[in-house]
């Protein structure tokens, strides 16, 4: 199955997916539009947010990253936040990927998007989605600097 | 009662388990499966717990067959 | 030129581009960020916005539309919310394409992107940006139906 | 003093020009502008002015070369 946790037949659509290999979120989300999406004409509005590794953080080279995560929990909590979303604004569709494992500066981290007929809609619920996907969903990030590695205990 | 317990990320090298299965009569409450599990550490302060995939605070009550996490703040996205 | 618009060379990086042709905003966003922007490992946020057109407005099915503009001062609008985007928020570069001409259901009207180093400076400026391109940018909308032709003339 | 005047959308049907320029030691404003290139027709109370692709109101003042334009609200995005 290619989008394994997809729940599409409970009135608002969503997909969370949770990748072990690295992914082209704009491929993505094109390939989602048109092979998933049936709303073709419906929507006017597409909010996508995609949060990529830097090469620096809290002033030190970052060479590498281990993105840990808590299976079947993670899944479950992007499941719940984007069904919230679906019952806050008036959405289409949304659709979650996040990578796990080992990632290098400029891989994307997460992709979110969020489909709808007006604009506010898409805008506030994939703001929402990464606010609440960035303070409960169970993810964590160990840097690999040039003196070691450290679990990352910030995330703003 | 049989409880399975993880812990993840820094907790998980901090108490030094991945895994473990408890088989006891005595816990009732998620912090006594902490204190079982963890072998009497003190638990940190910003702790995340969970039951069942649940986020819950340390006076959950847990039961037989239910699964408890223990990982440090998430810093995921 | 590609960019026909962009000025690369002022501190925050700005591109705006008025396009007669249909085009893909996924496949515009990505060659942007692999061959224009050059600040791989440094943005940590993308934040990207599209307008696409429906097939129904204010309850009427839509066949076609023809968007107008104003040669000239589009650009220099576009250009000058970018450039003020760029100095509200700490933002690394922003894109904007903005369709004029014949268009048809499903169609991207507008693309927004922003790359910034933390996600609320992303999310704010693609926002704003919207916003004020919807409020003040010189376009407008003649909408086809079964009818006959109108002009669009709110802009929710 | 030279001035090119520019309707666009439904306001350049409305007067039935695109484009016009207008030569006259009359006009002061931007006001003045559209009475003459619309041949007096009543301005629409929404209308939009620019001068030299810069919104104004009304009462600006237009120099030689100026480029005037009047427009409907505008609906794109």
């Amino acid at each position: 199955m290619r989008w394994p946790f997809s729940h599409r037949s409970l009135g608002v659509e969503v997909s969370v997916e949770i990748r072990e290999q690295g992914f082209d979120p704009y491929r993505e989300v094109s390939d989602y539009q048109q092979t998933v999406l049936d709303a073709a004409g419906k929507y006017g509005a597409t909010a996508v947010f995609i949060g990529s590794m830097r090469d620096i953080n809290e002033g030190d080279a970052v060479q590498a990253m281990t993105l840990e995560h808590y299976p079947g929990m993670t899944e479950r909590y992007l499941e719940k936040i984007s069904k919230e979303a679906g019952q806050r604004w008036d959405i289409i569709d949304s659709l979650i990927i996040h990578r796990v494992g080992d990632l290098h500066p400029e891989d994307p981290i997460v992709l979110v998007a969020v489909w709808s007929a007006h604009r506010a809609a898409a805008f506030d619920a994939s703001r929402f989605l990464m606010e609440e996907l960035k303070s409960r969903a169970p993810f964590w990030k160990k840097e690999v600097l040039s003196t070691g590695s450290r679990w990352v205990e910030k995330n703003t | 009662m049989t409880i399975a317990v993880k812990f993840f990320a820094s907790l998980r090298e901090q108490v030094g388990k991945a895994d473990i299965t408890l088989d006891s009569q005595t816990v009732s409450s998620v912090s006594d499966v902490w204190k079982l599990a963890s072998g009497g550490q003190p638990m940190p302060a910003n702790t995340l717990m969970a039951v069942n995939m649940d986020y819950v605070d340390a006076m959950h009550t847990v039961t037989e067959g239910d699964e408890v996490a223990f990982f440090p703040p998430v810093t995921g996205g």
